[in-house]
């Protein structure tokens, strides 16, 4: 059996998701065994690959370049995984949500700027209107809630996945936990 | 009234159970350990069948019931537990997620919170209603206490603990559908309140984080609530 | 009163009429009121003043005459009606009953909408002079009140209820003798009777008609309902947005108590009613009986579970009767006439005559009464004249936002109780509103939704939430930005909120969208697909961000 | 009452309290009344504010909370004073579908203000009704008590003119 291919996105989130993954410690090594780690913050591809079997999926999509990528991410992704409360409920970038875009500008780039205060128009991507789950933008296929969700639970799911199991995800992780 | 007649016999979930005639099916399930969801309802404190969380199916009616407020009957055929009610029950917890902003993680009550329970219980792993992400606001004003709108649920506990069991009817509800929220006085803020005793009741009957203490870490925060039970025996005792 | 001392009021008002030779009625309902039919009353008499034959000819202000959408509306002792009369038509008016009639203002009424109706509950309307009660009583009036008192017991009058057929005519239908005769057995230490006139449905205006044209007819149905139950303390709950019915309501209250027809030992029996109106404060929900009650005791308008039954504990915690207008308004003809009688009326299941505010895109719009198991066709076509403006006849709602639009293959249906639920709307209260092909089948489902979605009072969280998340979506599906996922979401909350809501208001909820889905699907996938309104009604979505 | 607790004495001297007080007492100053008793108010005042709704709760015994909930449940009520003129649009299903939306918008686009607000200058309040009952006349518009029936956009835009003409 030829070795899957799994990815990892960080999107609008605090990366302890990933801090969490890296929680896993010895056992990267037993997951090493049967998956690549073809694209993810912690390694050095620049392009999200095609034919990815399953991709996690960290944070929420706040602005155009979470939109851009996570359709691709989408797009080249057979499993997707939302991993994570901030990619399953928008969770801490969410909270601007009932304060609107323009506040979040405001409070970030004037009130707070002291030197040549502005909204800048390049460089950083634009924030979408609301912060959204994944799922509300594309379909997911599988929801690990948690902040963060605990090593012990991203193994048993990616391991679960990877072996063509459906996780039984509700007693091990909760929104919040 | 003789005994026998007081006492109904019943089945729930296909156990033969009994219970007085003033009891509700939820007092019986109770009883005998069986796990009905609840938010609304509480020991101790009047019904008002609002969370819909208890309904379940009885035979021979073809509508579902609130397990709060339906007594007993002889012969009474229940199940508090089928696919059907299981739907139902996590579309209604879904509803209450996307109402006001509840971010588990950030929550003095993460960990134990009933509405987080029940969730996770009812294997609620997303929601799958949009977010409505509505602006409300956190009344900080009391000196002891905190009410955070985003996390309340209009369950009304702290409406009626405050009423009935420490008289002061401090909290009601104001205006009505999903523009509904709970108020202390003539909606000034808490700590103006003239009518507060400041008992914190409210803070401990409350399912969410939505009343919590001031200064308490989330692992503080735990609600206690044996008050209830030993205030409503008493009062018995003495009637 | 005795019931020689009521034949003696009859006759002596029916004397003082038979001496005007001529007689004008002019309309002074909230309809015609609007035209400004006061004015017109106010040109008649003072031209009848000016000739000086205030001796021989009566200007009468009068309750609707139904044909709304002409108003104001004046008709002659010469049997003629005319529409649209203005102040400066006065002489003409007068003119005409000693000669041709005014010919460009007649309205014809040898025509279906006229032709057509049966009149028990509107019998008196536009007849009789509605702040009078000597024109009440010369009309037959109280008689029933009478016989009920000193011919029957009160379980015979409840027997004669039950043999009616009668059902409840603000909505759901349930048998008004079964309901009585629950109330008459309860036990309690006081007994109530309740009517409701919170005429909520947007389209609806028939329990209004009714109080501004014959308010004693619903105080005579009430006192009989509460000899029959043994309710001896009662309330009206009328929406304050209708001034002029409170208005005459509580003349009418004030003149029954005067005449001795409501109080303490009415016509000298031992029978007592305290009657007393209460307002009611724009909350459609109040509709709901457990909410109306809570709402009487000056409380949110809240409902709760049932049981208990407000027939068992309703008001106070006591037995409660609670009906509506028009089901009060059937009960004196029927105690004067018998069950039978009204039972030979209607259809099988559906007993006598239902009011319909007949609105929308018809020819003629306003009140009519007819019997149980018309068909919609005759309503829409006959009656109602057809659709206006050579435009292509699409729905017709019926129940307001707890009903649903029945399509053009439901039009043969007869308008019965069991027809209008089998074809997935309601009776309802008996607004009927006509559309056409300009209006579009979502943007109707939208806007019942925003009214459940307002009218929500908060308690339970299916109807709190699923109404705000199924008025999302048929926005997002009128402006053109719905999903699939939309749609299959939009009919789970449908399931959800039939199933779990408290009160009858979130179970109805969704049977605006339910009917329209099952009826009009093709105009949703238009939406979603295509991105198109069929009707040319909804727009593209504007950019909605807040803050 | 108690001698603890004083009798509730009215926000001021207006003589309009004179009214409230006489619906309070038919309503035998108890809690049931409370109803009753706003209505008053708003007709006297045209409007509830906090004092109000402080000295009815203390005089009928009702929590004060719980009448600030019955104010704001019941949409007749408003807490905050009217317009010189009200300019009511009839949202009834009869005249929703004969154009009262585009009514709606065109006074909203014209006053600047939201149904249920009213017009800074305190000129015009604008509010919908869910149903005249005046379905024969659709669409129907109420200019302060005043029902006008078939209203254009350009006969309402009309009357508003005459209203805020300065």
């Amino acid at each position: 059996m030829s070795k899957k291919r799994l990815a990892t996105v960080w999107l609008d989130g605090c990366s302890g998701c990933h801090m969490s993954l890296l929680d896993m410690d010895e056992r990267l090594l037993a997951l090493a065994g049967i998956a690549d780690l073809v694209y993810s913050p912690l390694v050095d591809t620049k392009e999200f690959p095609e034919n990815v079997d399953l991709t996690l999926v960290e944070g929420a999509v706040s602005s155009e370049e979470d939109l851009h990528k996570i359709q691709i991410v989408r797009e080249r992704t057979k499993t997707l995984v939302s991993l994570g409360d901030c990619a399953v409920t928008s969770n801490v970038p969410g909270m601007r949500n009932p304060f609107g875009r323009k506040a979040v500008y405001d409070r970030a780039y004037r009130e707070n700027v002291t030197f040549d205060p502005g909204i800048p128009t390049q460089d950083v991507p634009a924030l979408l209107p609301y912060s959204r789950p994944v799922h509300e933008i594309v379909t997911v296929d599988v929801f690990v809630p948690g902040c963060p969700p605990s090593a012990d639970t991203i193994f048993y799911v990616v391991t679960e996945l990877l072996e063509g199991r459906q996780p039984d995800v509700s007693p091990r992780t909760r929104f919040g936990s | 009234m003789s005994l026998t007649a007081a006492v109904k016999t019943l089945r729930i979930d296909g156990r033969d159970l009994s219970g007085r005639q003033e009891e509700t099916i939820l007092d019986v399930a109770r009883q005998h350990g069986i796990f009905i969801p609840r938010l609304c309802e509480m020991e101790g404190l009047s019904d008002v069948g609002a969370c819909r969380l208890c309904l379940v199916e009885v035979k021979g009616q073809n509508r579902l019931l609130p397990a709060c407020v339906t007594a007993v009957e002889e012969g009474m055929e229940v199940t508090t537990n089928s696919d059907r009610l299981q739907k139902y029950r996590r579309m209604i917890l879904e509803l209450l997620f996307t109402e006001r902003n509840h971010v588990c993680a950030v929550c003095v009550s993460n960990g134990h919170c009933e509405m987080q329970m029940l969730a996770q219980g009812l294997d609620i792993t997303h929601v799958h209603f949009p977010y409505r992400y509505p602006k409300v606001e956190v009344d900080a004003s009391h000196d002891r206490f905190v009410i955070d709108h985003n996390r309340c649920i209009l369950c009304t506990r702290c409406v009626r603990v405050c009423d009935e069991i420490e008289g002061a009817h401090t909290w009601d509800v104001l205006g009505r559908g999903i523009d509904a929220k709970v108020i202390t006085d003539l909606n000034e803020p808490w700590g103006l309140s003239e009518t507060c005793t400041s008992c914190g009741k409210c803070v401990h009957v409350c399912p969410t984080g939505a009343l919590f203490e001031k200064g308490r870490s989330v692992a503080e925060m735990l609600k206690r609530r044996q008050f209830l039970p030993y205030l409503t025996l008493m009062r018995e005792e003495n009637e | 009163m005795t019931p020689e001392e009521l034949e003696q009021i009859a006759e002596t008002e029916r004397a003082a009429q038979s001496q005007f030779q001529q007689r004008v009625h002019v309309c002074v309902a909230a309809g015609c009121m609007s035209c400004h039919s006061q004015s017109v009353k106010d040109a008649l008499d003072q031209e009848v003043g000016r000739r000086g034959t205030k001796e021989s000819c009566r200007v009468k202000g009068v309750g609707c005459m139904g044909l709304c959408s002409e108003g104001p509306l004046v008709s002659t002792s010469t049997g003629v009606l005319y529409k649209q009369v203005a102040a400066g038509d006065a002489a003409e008016i007068l003119d005409s009953l000693e000669g041709p009639a005014v010919a460009r203002l007649v309205c014809r009424t040898d025509v279906p909408f006229f032709q057509r109706q049966q009149k028990i509950v509107l019998e008196n309307s536009g007849v009789i002079d509605p702040d009078r009660i000597e024109d009440y009583i010369a009309a037959e009036g109280y008689t029933a009140l009478i016989k009920a008192l000193t011919e029957m017991a009160p379980r015979e009058v409840v027997e004669q209820v039950t043999k009616s057929g009668l059902r409840g005519r603000g909505g759901a239908g349930y048998p008004t003798g079964l309901k009585w005769s629950t109330v008459a057995k309860s036990v309690g230490t006081q007994k109530y009777v309740i009517c409701n006139a919170d005429e909520g449905d947007p389209g609806a205006f028939m329990d209004r008609s009714v109080l501004e044209s014959d308010p004693h007819r619903v105080l005579e149905g009430m006192l009989i309902a509460a000899y029959a139950v043994g309710a001896s303390e009662g309330y009206i709950y009328v929406r304050a947005e209708y001034p002029l019915a409170i208005k005459r309501l509580r003349n009418a209250i004030r003149q029954a108590e005067r005449a001795g027809l409501l109080g303490a030992n009415i016509c000298g029996t031992r029978f007592s009613l305290r009657l007393d109106v209460r307002l009611g404060a724009g909350a459609f929900v109040c509709g709901e009986e457990t909410a109306l009650i809570a709402s009487v005791e000056g409380k949110r308008g809240t409902p709760r579970p049932r049981p208990p039954y407000p027939a068992m504990e309703g008001l106070f915690g006591q037995p409660t009767l609670i009906n509506n207008v028009e089901t009060y308004a059937n009960i004196a003809p029927i105690i004067r006439k018998g069950g039978e009688w009204y039972a030979q009326i209607g259809t099988e299941k559906s007993k006598g005559t239902k009011v319909f505010a007949l609105a929308g895109s018809v020819q003629n719009t306003g009140l009519v009464e007819v019997p149980m198991g018309i068909s919609l066709r005759e309503m829409v076509f006959e009656i109602g004249g057809g659709i206006p403006e050579g435009r292509k006849f699409k729905a017709v709602q019926t129940g307001g936002p707890s009903g649903g639009c029945l399509p053009e293959s439901c039009l043969d249906m007869p308008v019965d109780y069991e027809s209008l639920a089998r074809a997935g709307s309601i009776m309802g209260s008996g607004g009927m509103i006509v559309m056409d092909q300009t209006s579009c089948m979502v943007d109707v489902a939208k806007y019942f939704m925003d009214f459940c979605m307002t009218e929500s009072c908060g308690k339970c969280i299916p109807c709190r939430v699923g109404t705000y998340q199924m008025h999302r979506i048929l926005t997002a599906i009128s402006t053109m930005s719905a999903t699939k996922q939309d749609m299959s979401m939009l009919e789970e909350l449908c399931d959800l909120l039939k199933h779990t809501s408290l009160c009858g208001l979130g179970q109805s909820a969704p049977n605006p969208v339910v009917s329209t889905l099952r009826s009009f699907g093709e105009e949703y996938r238009a939406h979603i697909d295509d991105h198109k309104c069929p009707a040319g009604v909804c727009g593209q979505q504007e950019n909605g961000e807040q803050g | 009452m108690p001698s603890y607790v004083s009798k509730p004495t009215p926000p001021n001297q207006d003589k309009r309290w004179k009214l409230v007080d006489a619906t309070m007492r038919r309503q035998g100053l108890q809690a049931r009344g409370l109803i009753e008793t706003l209505h008053t108010v708003q007709e006297a005042f045209g409007y509830l504010d906090t004092p109000a709704l402080r000295y009815v709760a203390m005089s009928l015994r009702v929590p004060l909370s719980r009448a600030y909930g019955v104010a704001t449940f019941y949409h007749f009520f408003t807490l905050k004073p009217a317009g010189e003129h009200t300019c009511v649009i009839c949202m009834g299903t009869a005249c929703y579908i004969k154009g009262a939306p585009q009514l709606l918008h065109a006074v909203e686009h014209d006053l600047g203000i939201a149904a249920g607000e009213t017009t800074t200058d305190q000129k015009v309040s604008l509010l919908t009704a869910r149903c005249l009952g005046s379905c024969g006349l659709a669409p129907a518009v109420v200019y302060d008590q005043e029902v006008a029936g078939k209203v254009s956009v350009a006969a309402l835009q009309q009357h508003l003119k005459q209203w805020t003409r300065p």
